[in-house]
C-alpha cells in the first residue's frame, strides 16, 4: 500500500433539506484496483457516486484529492477531465445515435469542440473498442444493440476519454452469467492498464470474485474498508445490514398435479420446439444466457408473443392465449423483468398500481369502482407483502426497489392467479429484500400456486426452485431436479460445454 | 433496413414518387420545369420554417408560435424598409435579430422554467399575434422599396426548357436550399447539432456527458427564430407586400410537414432529408389538386384521405418489418 | 398539500378574476343577464375542452375535434331541415329532433371510431391521424354544405341552445351534466382508471391485463361524443350549421386543458381543472369585452395568463419537491 | 402559502393593469371626442352604437372603422367598433351576448353567417336594442334596418360585365378564386354572377368550380399559377375577396401573361395599385368601406331619433341612397371601379 492513491475522499457530508444522506464518508481508491462499494438501498452509494460524477456537490468541508492534489468536481465535465467515468445502471447512452457517436461523444464535449469530425469520432470509437477487444458495427443505431453490447459501448466510452477510474453501478444486473464473465475479463484488462474500478453490485458472489477491497456504507455512514481476505459473504451482509441475515436455501413443499403443459411451442426468430410442464405448488426455474429466448417463451404464455405453432394446456384443457387480458382471465400472472418500465406505473399511487389488474373485479353498481372494496384489497395485500411504508397513496416511484417489486407482486397476487410467471424477481434489489421475496415465492408455492421463474442468478435458481430448465439459442437444452442441479451442470448446458464460443 | 430513420425516409420518398407518378399520369403539366420551380418557390417559406421545426421536434418540443413569429417579422421588416429604406443586409439582420429574440424568450421559458413547449408557444402565439394586430390593425404594408422587389425577382441558372422558354431558379429556392444545407450541416457536423439529438434521445444522459441542456434548448428555439426571420424576408420577397394576417394557422402546416417527414414528437428522431421530403409531399399534394382537375369540393376530402393513407401505410409496413425481425438467434 | 394543488391555484385565479371584473364594471358584469349569457357561452368550448382533456390524458391529441363537431352538426342539421316543413307539428317535431340528435351523435361517433381505429389498432401517432382526419372531416363538411349554412329548423330545437330552465340556461345544464359524467367516468370507473394509467405508462398498463386498445378507442369515441354535444348546442344556438362554426376552438381547447393543469405528456388531468379553466377564459373574455378592451388585447391577456399560471405551477411544484425531500426519504429510503 | 397569494395578486394586478390601460385609453378618447364635438349634449344622452365587423384586423374593416368612428364624432354618438379576431360566427354570437349586457342602444353587425345570428339578434331586439345589419345581410325578419353597400345582384353582374370587357370577348374560359367556400356574401355575388352569365354570356366557360384562397394573397397566387398551367386556354380570372385578385394578378404578372389573361375582382385601391399600373390587374371594383361605416352610423342615429330613411335621401359625406320597397333595406350606391387611370385618387 505504498502506492499513491488515485483518489482520496474524506469527510464527505451531504445534507438534503432535512435529511443527512452522507455522514463523514470516506473512500480511497488505488490505481488499478477493483474496489467494491456495498450497502443496502438508501445507504448512500448513489449519492456518493453522484458526487464523484459531479452531478451533486458535497457539503462544505469535504476533502477530495486526486493524485494527492485537491480536486474540484463541479460538473460532469470536471469529473471526466479528472479521469473519472461513471457507467450508470441504465448506461446513460443515446438510443438514437450510432455506436461510434455514443463512444466518442463525451470526449468531444470534454475537448470543448464545436464541430464534429466524423473521421475522428470513428477512430476514437475503433480504438476504444480495440482496447476492449470487442468488435461492433460503428454505424449501427444504439437501440438496435442487445443490452450486453450496449454496456460495452458504455465502457468503451469511458475508455475513450482516457478514464483512469471507472465507476460501474450495478453493471451485471442485466447481464447473463456468460456476459458477466466476459465483463470480468474486460475488468481484468482494464486493471492491467492501471485503471481503477469502483464496482457497485448487490450480487455478493460476484463481488467476491472480482473485488480486492470493500468499502461498506450503512445509513449514510462509513462502516469501514476491508480486504477481501478479511471478509466472507456472511460477514459482509452483517456489516451492511447491521444484523445477521440468513441467506438460506428455502425449504421445499410437495408438488401437486400438472397445472400447465406446453407442447412443442415454436415461433420463428424467437424459440423452437419448447415443451415442459408446470405442477401445482412447484417453482420451475428457467435459466440460460440473456438472449436465449427465455423471456420470449414466457411472454408467449402471457399472450404478448403469439407463437406460430404448438399447444398450451391449462389443467388439461387446450387454450389459445392472444392477449394479456385473456391470459389473466385464465389465471396467469406475469411479472416482467423491467419493473420500472413494464411492471409499474411509477407516477401513480401504490394503491392504483395494486388495483390495476383487479379493475374488473372491483366493479360494483353501474360499473362504478367500489372504493371500499378496493381499499380493503389494497390494504390486505400491502400488509400481506409487508410493503413499507404502508401508505397506499404514496407514488410508486417514491418506493425502494424491493418495495416496488413487492407492489408488483401484490398486484398479481390480488388477482389470485393459478400460475405466476416472474422474470428476474430480485434484479437490483438488496440482500434483505431478496431473501424476503424468495421466502414469499416458496410460501405461494406451498399454497398451491405454480410459479415459473426466470433468473440469471444461479444461486437464486438453486435456492428457490424445485426444478430447473435451461435454454440456449431458443431451445430447451436441459432439465434438472433440484437435488441433482449444480451451478456447474447448469452452466455447462447453457454454454453447451463450449464457453469459449460465447463472447459478449 | 439498416437504420429505422433511414427506412422512414425511404418510405416517404416512395410515397412521394407514387404520388407524383399518379399526378403526372393525369396532368402533363406537373413535371414541367416551370411547374416544379413554382412549386418549390411557393413552398420555400414552409420549407425554411420546417427546417427549424425539425430541430425543435428532435428535442421533443414543439413551437406553435412560428406563424405569429413570421408574421410579426414580415411586419417588422416591412415597416423598417418603408420607414428607413435600408438595404438588403440590414433587412435580413433586422428580421433575423427579431426572430432570434422571440426564440430566446420561448427557449428560456421552456428550458429554465420547465413549462412544456406547447404551452409556452401557445401563449406566445396569442401574445405576439394579439400585439401585432393591435398595433397594425391588420393593414397591409405596400410601397416596399424597389431594390427589395428586384431582389425578389432574381433568378439564377437560367436555362431553356422544352418549349424554348427561359427558365431560371428563383432566389427563394436558393435561399431554401442554402438553409437546408446549413441546417443539415449544423445537425451533422457541429457538436451543438449532435447535442440536439442527444437531448432529444436521452436528456438525463445528455446532462451526464456534460451537455448544457438549457443552452441547447435555447439555441434550438433561437435557431427556429433565426429561420423565421429568413422565412419572413423570403415570403415578403415573393409577395411584395406585407399582410399581417398571412400566416394565420400556418403553424399546423409546418408541424404537419415535419411529422409527415418522419420526425417523432417524442423526440430524438427526425432528419433534414425527411423534412424536405415531408415538405415536398405536402407541396405536391396541394399542387396536384388543380392540375389534375379535381373538383373544388372534393379537394380537402382527397387531401385528408391521402394523408391518412400515407401515414398508415408507413406504420403498417414498419410494424410488419419489425415483426419479422428475429429476437433470438434460434438454433435450427 | 391540497391547498396548493394546481386546481386550487386555478380556483383562486378564477375567483380573483371574477372579483376584479365585478369591481371593474359592477353594473354590467354582475347582472343576471351577463351571468346568464356567460353560462350560455361557456358550454360549447367547455365540452370540446373536456373531450380534448380525456385524449390528452392518454398522451394523445385530437386535432380533428372541431371538425368532428362541424361535420356531425351538419349531418344533424341536414336531417332536421330536410324533415321539417311548416306542416310538421307536435310529437312529429319531437321525433324529428330526436332523430337529428341521434344523427349528430352517430356521425360524431363514426368520426371518433376512425380516429380510434387508426390510433389504437393500426398504431399511427395521434397527431398524424388527426391531422389527416381534420382535413378529411372539414372536406366532407364543405362537400355536404357546399360552403353554405344549413338552416330551417323547427323552433323547438332552439330551446336546447337558447332556452332556460327557471333562470338557468339549458346549455350550462348540459355542460354540468357532461362534466359530472366525465368526472364519474374518469375517477370512478375501470375505464377512467385505465385512461390515467395508460397515460403514465402504456406498456405496464397493457402488461397488467388491460385491453389498452379498447381503452384508447373509447377515449376517441368519448371525445367525439363531447364534440357532438358541443355541435348540438352550436347548431341550436345559431339555428343553423356550417363548416366553420367553432373552428377557432381547436387551439383554445388545448389552451384550456393545459391551463387546467392537465399534463400535456399524459397521465394527469382533472375535470375540475378543465372546468375552472374554461370558466377563467369565459370570465376574462366576457369581462374584458364588457369593459371594452380591444379584442386583440384580450388574446394577449389570455396568452399572458396561460404562461403566468404555468410558471406559477412550476414554481410551486419546485418548492414542493424541495420540501418533499425533507420528509419522504426518511420514510421510504431505509425501509426494507 | 402567503407567497403564493402574493404571487397571485401580482398576476391579477398585471392583468388589471393591462385591462386598466386599455379601458383608460378608450374612455379618455371618447371623452375627448365628447368634449370637442358635442359640448351641448350631456354624456347620458349619448347613444351607444355597436358596429361589429366580421372580424377586426383586416384592411377592409379597418377602413369601415374609420368611417364609423368619424360619423360618431360628427354626429355626437358613441361608436363601439368591435368584432372577433377570426371570421367565426360562434365568436360573433358570444360577443353580441356580452354587448347586450353592456346596455347599448343599437347593434349593427356584419354577420359571418346570417342564420347563426338570428337567435342572438332576436334576444337583442327583445331587450329593446335597435338591430341593424351592414355589409352582409342578416335574417331579414329580425333587423330594423339593413345597410347595404351595394345591391348584391347588381354587384355580381357588374363583376362579370367587367370580366367580359377586360377580356374583350364573351366567348372564353375563365376561373373564379374566392376568399373562402363558406363566406356567405362572396357566395351570393358569385351565384348572382353565374346566373347572369348563363343568360347574358352563354359562351363564357367556367373551367372549374370556385377555388378557395383562405383570404390570403399567397394562396390566391399559388392557385392562380396552377390554374394558368392546368387550363392553358384560360383568358380570365375573377377574384372575389380583397386579397384574391391581387394574388391572381401577381401570378399573371410573373408569367408575363398581362395581355393574355385578364384579372378582375374586388380589391382595395392601395393594395392593388401596383398591379393595376403594370396591367396584370385589369380592374378592381369596390365601394368605399369608410363611407359604408359612416352611412351605417348615420342611419342608426336617425332611426334612434325616430327618423326612417327615405329613398333618394342625401346623406352628408356619403351621397344619395336608395331605399328598397320594404322600407328598411338601404343601398349606398353603385360600386367604384378602380383602374390604372383613377387609382391614385383614392387612399384606402
Amino acid at each position: 500500500m505504498s502506492q499513491m492513491p488515485f483518489l482520496q475522499m474524506r469527510n464527505i457530508n451531504k445534507t438534503f433539506p432535512g435529511v443527512r444522506a452522507l455522514d463523514a464518508v470516506r473512500l480511497e481508491i488505488l490505481p488499478g484496483e477493483v474496489h467494491a462499494l456495498v450497502g443496502e438501498n438508501g445507504a448512500g452509494k448513489s449519492t456518493l457516486i453522484k458526487i464523484l460524477a459531479g452531478v451533486e456537490q458535497p457539503d462544505p468541508g469535504a476533502e477530495i484529492l486526486i493524485d494527492g492534489k485537491p480536486a474540484n468536481i463541479r460538473q460532469p465535465i470536471d469529473a471526466n477531465q479528472q479521469g473519472i467515468a461513471v457507467i450508470y445502471q441504465d448506461f446513460s447512452l443515446f438510443p438514437n445515435l450510432t455506436v461510434a457517436e455514443n463512444i466518442s461523444f463525451g470526449k468531444e464535449i470534454g475537448l470543448g469542440k464545436r464541430f464534429v469530425n466524423w473521421f475522428e469520432i470513428k477512430e476514437t470509437a475503433t480504438n476504444a473498442l480495440a482496447e476492449l477487444g470487442v468488435e461492433l458495427d460503428l454505424n449501427l443505431q444504439l437501440e438496435r444493440l442487445p443490452v450486453a453490447k450496449q454496456q460495452l459501448v458504455a465502457i468503451a466510452r469511458a475508455l475513450a476519454f482516457n478514464a483512469r477510474f471507472i465507476i460501474m453501478d450495478e453493471p451485471t444486473s442485466s447481464l447473463s452469467r456468460g456476459e458477466v464473465e466476459s465483463l470480468f475479463k474486460i475488468i481484468g484488462t482494464l486493471k492491467e492498464k492501471g485503471i481503477a474500478i469502483l464496482f457497485v453490485s448487490h450480487r455478493l458472489q460476484e463481488l467476491f470474485t472480482i473485488a480486492e477491497r470493500f468499502t461498506v456504507l450503512r445509513d449514510g455512514k462509513y462502516i469501514g474498508t476491508y480486504l477481501k481476505d478479511e471478509l466472507n459473504e456472511e460477514k459482509l451482509i452483517s456489516l451492511m445490514v447491521g444484523r445477521r441475515i440468513e441467506f438460506i436455501k428455502q425449504s421445499r413443499s410437495k408438488t401437486g398435479p400438472v397445472l400447465l403443459e406446453v407442447k412443442s411451442l415454436t415461433k420463428k426468430g424467437n424459440f423452437k420446439d419448447i415443451s415442459f410442464t408446470l405442477h401445482k405448488g412447484e417453482i420451475l426455474g428457467l435459466t440460460g444466457l440473456v438472449g436465449a429466448g427465455r423471456t420470449e417463451v414466457v411472454q408467449a404464455l402471457f399472450g404478448l408473443n403469439v407463437p406460430d405453432s404448438g399447444e398450451i394446456y391449462l389443467d388439461g384443457v387446450k387454450v389459445n392465449i392472444r392477449s394479456p387480458e385473456e391470459a389473466m382471465g385464465l389465471g396467469i400472472g406475469y411479472i416482467p423483468e423491467g419493473r420500472q418500465r413494464e411492471g409499474l406505473v411509477l407516477r401513480q399511487s401504490v394503491a392504483q398500481n395494486i388495483s390495476l389488474a383487479l379493475l374488473k373485479k372491483i366493479r360494483g353498481k353501474f360499473g362504478l369502482l367500489n372504493a371500499g372494496k378496493e381499499k380493503e384489497l389494497v390494504e390486505e395485500y400491502m400488509e400481506a407483502l409487508d410493503v413499507r411504508p404502508r401508505l397506499p397513496n404514496m407514488l410508486a416511484m417514491q418506493l425502494s426497489g424491493g418495495n416496488q417489486q413487492k407492489v408488483v407482486l401484490a398486484k398479481w397476487l390480488a388477482t389470485r392467479p393459478k400460475i405466476l410467471i416472474i422474470d428476474e424477481p430480485t434484479n437490483g434489489i438488496d440482500v434483505g429484500a431478496k431473501a424476503e421475496i424468495h421466502k414469499l415465492l416458496r410460501q405461494l408455492a406451498s399454497q398451491g400456486m405454480g410459479i415459473l421463474m426466470i433468473s440469471s442468478e444461479l444461486p437464486e435458481i438453486l435456492a428457490v426452485s424445485d426444478r430447473v430448465l435451461v435454454m440456449r439459442r431458443g431451445r430447451l437444452v436441459g432439465e434438472f431436479a433440484i437435488e441433482e442441479a449444480t451451478q456447474e451442470k447448469i452452466m455447462n448446458r447453457a454454454f453447451m460445454g463450449m464457453p469459449g464460443r460465447v463472447t459478449a | 433496413m439498416k437504420q429505422r430513420t433511414k427506412s422512414k425516409e425511404l418510405w416517404i420518398f416512395i410515397i412521394l414518387v407514387v404520388l407524383s407518378v399518379l399526378i403526372s399520369a393525369r396532368s402533363n403539366v406537373f413535371l414541367r420545369p416551370d411547374n416544379l420551380i413554382d412549386l418549390l418557390k411557393n413552398n420555400a417559406v414552409l420549407g425554411i420554417m420546417a427546417l427549424g421545426m425539425t430541430l425543435v421536434i428532435i428535442t421533443g418540443g414543439i413551437d406553435l408560435s412560428v406563424g405569429a413569429a413570421v408574421a410579426v417579422l414580415t411586419v417588422l421588416i416591412g415597416k423598417f424598409m418603408v420607414t428607413f429604406g435600408g438595404n438588403l443586409l440590414l433587412t435580413f439582420l433586422v428580421a433575423v435579430a427579431g426572430g432570434v429574440i422571440i426564440g430566446i424568450i420561448n427557449g428560456t421559458l421552456i428550458a429554465r422554467a420547465n413549462i412544456p413547449a406547447i404551452v409556452v408557444t401557445l401563449g406566445s402565439m396569442s401574445i405576439i399575434n394579439g400585439l401585432m394586430l393591435y398595433y397594425t390593425n391588420g393593414s397591409w404594408i405596400n410601397d416596399l422599396p424597389a431594390w427589395f422587389i428586384d431582389f425578389g425577382k432574381i433568378t439564377l441558372f437560367k436555362f431553356h426548357d422544352a418549349g424554348g422558354n427561359v427558365v431560371g431558379i428563383p432566389i427563394q429556392i436558393i435561399i431554401f436550399l442554402i438553409m437546408a444545407l446549413l441546417t443539415w450541416a449544423l445537425l451533422k457536423y457541429t457538436l451543438m447539432g449532435r447535442a440536439v439529438y442527444a437531448v432529444g434521445g436521452n436528456p438525463v444522459s445528455a446532462k451526464r456527458v456534460g451537455i448544457n441542456i438549457e443552452r441547447t434548448l435555447i439555441f434550438v428555439y433561437a435557431y427556429m427564430g433565426f429561420l423565421a426571420g429568413v422565412a419572413a424576408v423570403t415570403h415578403t420577397s415573393i409577395m411584395r407586400q406585407v399582410d399581417p394576417n398571412a400566416f394565420l394557422g400556418f403553424e399546423l402546416q409546418v408541424v404537419a410537414a415535419v411529422v409527415v417527414g418522419g420526425a417523432s414528437l417524442a423526440g430524438g428522431n427526425g432528419s433534414i432529408i425527411g423534412t424536405v421530403l415531408g415538405v415536398l409531399f405536402m407541396a405536391v399534394l396541394n399542387n396536384g389538386l388543380i392540375l389534375t382537375h379535381i373538383p373544388t369540393f372534393w379537394q380537402k376530402i382527397i387531401v385528408g384521405l391521402i394523408i391518412i393513407l400515407a401515414v398508415s401505410f408507413d406504420v403498417i409496413q414498419r410494424k410488419r418489418m419489425e415483426k419479422s425481425l428475429p429476437r433470438v438467434d434460434v438454433e435450427y | 398539500m391540497l391547498k396548493t394543488s394546481k386546481e386550487m391555484i386555478l380556483l383562486y385565479v378564477f375567483v380573483g378574476l371574477f372579483l376584479l371584473m365585478s369591481a371593474a364594471s359592477p353594473s354590467k358584469f354582475l347582472t343576471l343577464g351577463n351571468l346568464q349569457s356567460m353560462a350560455t357561452q361557456l358550454p360549447e368550448l367547455g365540452l370540446i375542452a373536456l373531450g380534448m382533456m380525456v385524449v390528452i390524458i392518454t398522451g394523445g391529441i385530437d386535432l380533428s375535434i372541431t371538425f368532428t363537431a362541424a361535420l356531425s352538426g351538419i349531418v344533424g342539421a341536414l336531417v332536421l331541415s330536410s324533415g321539417y316543413s311548416a306542416g310538421v307539428e307536435g310529437t312529429a317535431v319531437i321525433f324529428l329532433i330526436i332523430k337529428a340528435l341521434l344523427a349528430t351523435l352517430i356521425t360524431a361517433l363514426i368520426c371518433g371510431f376512425v380516429n380510434g381505429l387508426l390510433i389504437s389498432y393500426v398504431g399511427v401517432s395521434p397527431i398524424l391521424v388527426t391531422l389527416g382526419t381534420m382535413t378529411l372531416f372539414e372536406g366532407m363538411s364543405v362537400w355536404l354544405t357546399k360552403g353554405g349554412a344549413i338552416s330551417g329548423f323547427p323552433g323547438q330545437y332552439q330551446w336546447i341552445g337558447n332556452g332556460y330552465l327557471g333562470f338557468i340556461p339549458v346549455p350550462i345544464l348540459i355542460f354540468i351534466v357532461f362534466a359530472v359524467l366525465t368526472l364519474i367516468l374518469l375517477e370512478r370507473t375501470a375505464w377512467g382508471r385505465s385512461v390515467y394509467m395508460f397515460g403514465c405508462n402504456p406498456v405496464a398498463t397493457f402488461f397488467s391485463g388491460i385491453n389498452t386498445k379498447k381503452v384508447v378507442m373509447l377515449v376517441y369515441l368519448y371525445a367525439a361524443m363531447m364534440a357532438a354535444m358541443a355541435a348540438i348546442i352550436m347548431t341550436s344556438r345559431y339555428n343553423s350549421a356550417k363548416v366553420d362554426y367553432g373552428s377557432s376552438y381547436l387551439l383554445q381547447s388545448v389552451a384550456i386543458v393545459v391551463l387546467g393543469g392537465t399534463d400535456i405528456a399524459g397521465g394527469y388531468g382533472k375535470v375540475v381543472g378543465t372546468v375552472v379553466a374554461a370558466g377563467i377564459v369565459q370570465v376574462l373574455s366576457s369581462g374584458l369585452n364588457l369593459i371594452g378592451i380591444n379584442r386583440f388585447m384580450v388574446d394577449v391577456t389570455m396568452g399572458v395568463l396561460l404562461i403566468a399560471v404555468l410558471l406559477l405551477n412550476s414554481f410551486i411544484s419546485k418548492r414542493k419537491q424541495g420540501k418533499g425531500v425533507k420528509k419522504e426519504p426518511k420514510k421510504i429510503g431505509i425501509a426494507v | 402559502m402567503k407567497k403564493i397569494i402574493a404571487l397571485l395578486l401580482s398576476v391579477l394586478f398585471m392583468v388589471s393593469l393591462l385591462a386598466g390601460c386599455g379601458s383608460d385609453k378608450s374612455n379618455t378618447q371618447s371623452q375627448q371626442q365628447q368634449g370637442q364635438q358635442q359640448t351641448a349634449s350631456t354624456k347620458d344622452n349619448k347613444y351607444k352604437i355597436v358596429v361589429m365587423p366580421k372580424l377586426v384586423g383586416i384592411p377592409y374593416f379597418n377602413a369601415s372603422e374609420q368611417g364609423a368612428k368619424k360619423a360618431g364624432q360628427d354626429l355626437g354618438v358613441e361608436v363601439i367598433y368591435t368584432g372577433p379576431t377570426k371570421a367565426d360566427a360562434a365568436e360573433q354570437v358570444k360577443m353580441i351576448e356580452d354587448l347586450i349586457n353592456q346596455g347599448v342602444d343599437a347593434i349593427a353587425v356584419a354577420p359571418n353567417d346570417p342564420a347563426a345570428l338570428t337567435p342572438v339578434l332576436k334576444k337583442a331586439k327583445d331587450k329593446g336594442i335597435l338591430v341593424v345589419d351592414w355589409d352582409t345581410p342578416a335574417d331579414k325578419s329580425v333587423v330594423d334596418l339593413s345597410v347595404h353597400q351595394i345591391d348584391d345582384k347588381q354587384y355580381g353582374e357588374h363583376i362579370w360585365d367587367l370580366l367580359v370587357q377586360s377580356m374583350g370577348t364573351d366567348s372564353a374560359e375563365y376561373a373564379i378564386i374566392t376568399g373562402g367556400l363558406s363566406a356567405a356574401n362572396l357566395n351570393t355575388w358569385i351565384n348572382y354572377g353565374l346566373e347572369y352569365a348563363k343568360s347574358k354570356y352563354p359562351n363564357l366557360k367556367l373551367v372549374t368550380d370556385k377555388i378557395p384562397s383562405d383570404e390570403k394573397q399567397q394562396v390566391a397566387y399559388q392557385k392562380a399559377l396552377e390554374l394558368i398551367k392546368a387550363y392553358p386556354n384560360l383568358k380570365g380570372i375573377i377574384g372575389i375577396s380583397t386579397p384574391a385578385p391581387i394574388g391572381a394578378a401577381q401570378a399573371v404578372q410573373e408569367k408575363g401573361l398581362q395581355d393574355k389573361v385578364s384579372v378582375v375582382g374586388t380589391g382595395l385601391p392601395n393594395d392593388s395599385k401596383t398591379y393595376l399600373k403594370d396591367g396584370s390587374l385589369d380592374v378592381a371594383t369596390l365601394w368605399e368601406p369608410a363611407k359604408l361605416g359612416y352611412l351605417t352610423v348615420a342611419l342608426i342615429k336617425d332611426m334612434l331619433d325616430g327618423k326612417k330613411p327615405t329613398d333618394g335621401q342625401e346623406v352628408p359625406n356619403v351621397g344619395k341612397i336608395q331605399v328598397q320597397s320594404d322600407g328598411k333595406t338601404v343601398i349606398m350606391g353603385p360600386p367604384t371601379d378602380f383602374t390604372k387611370d383613377n387609382v391614385d385618387q383614392f387612399n384606402f
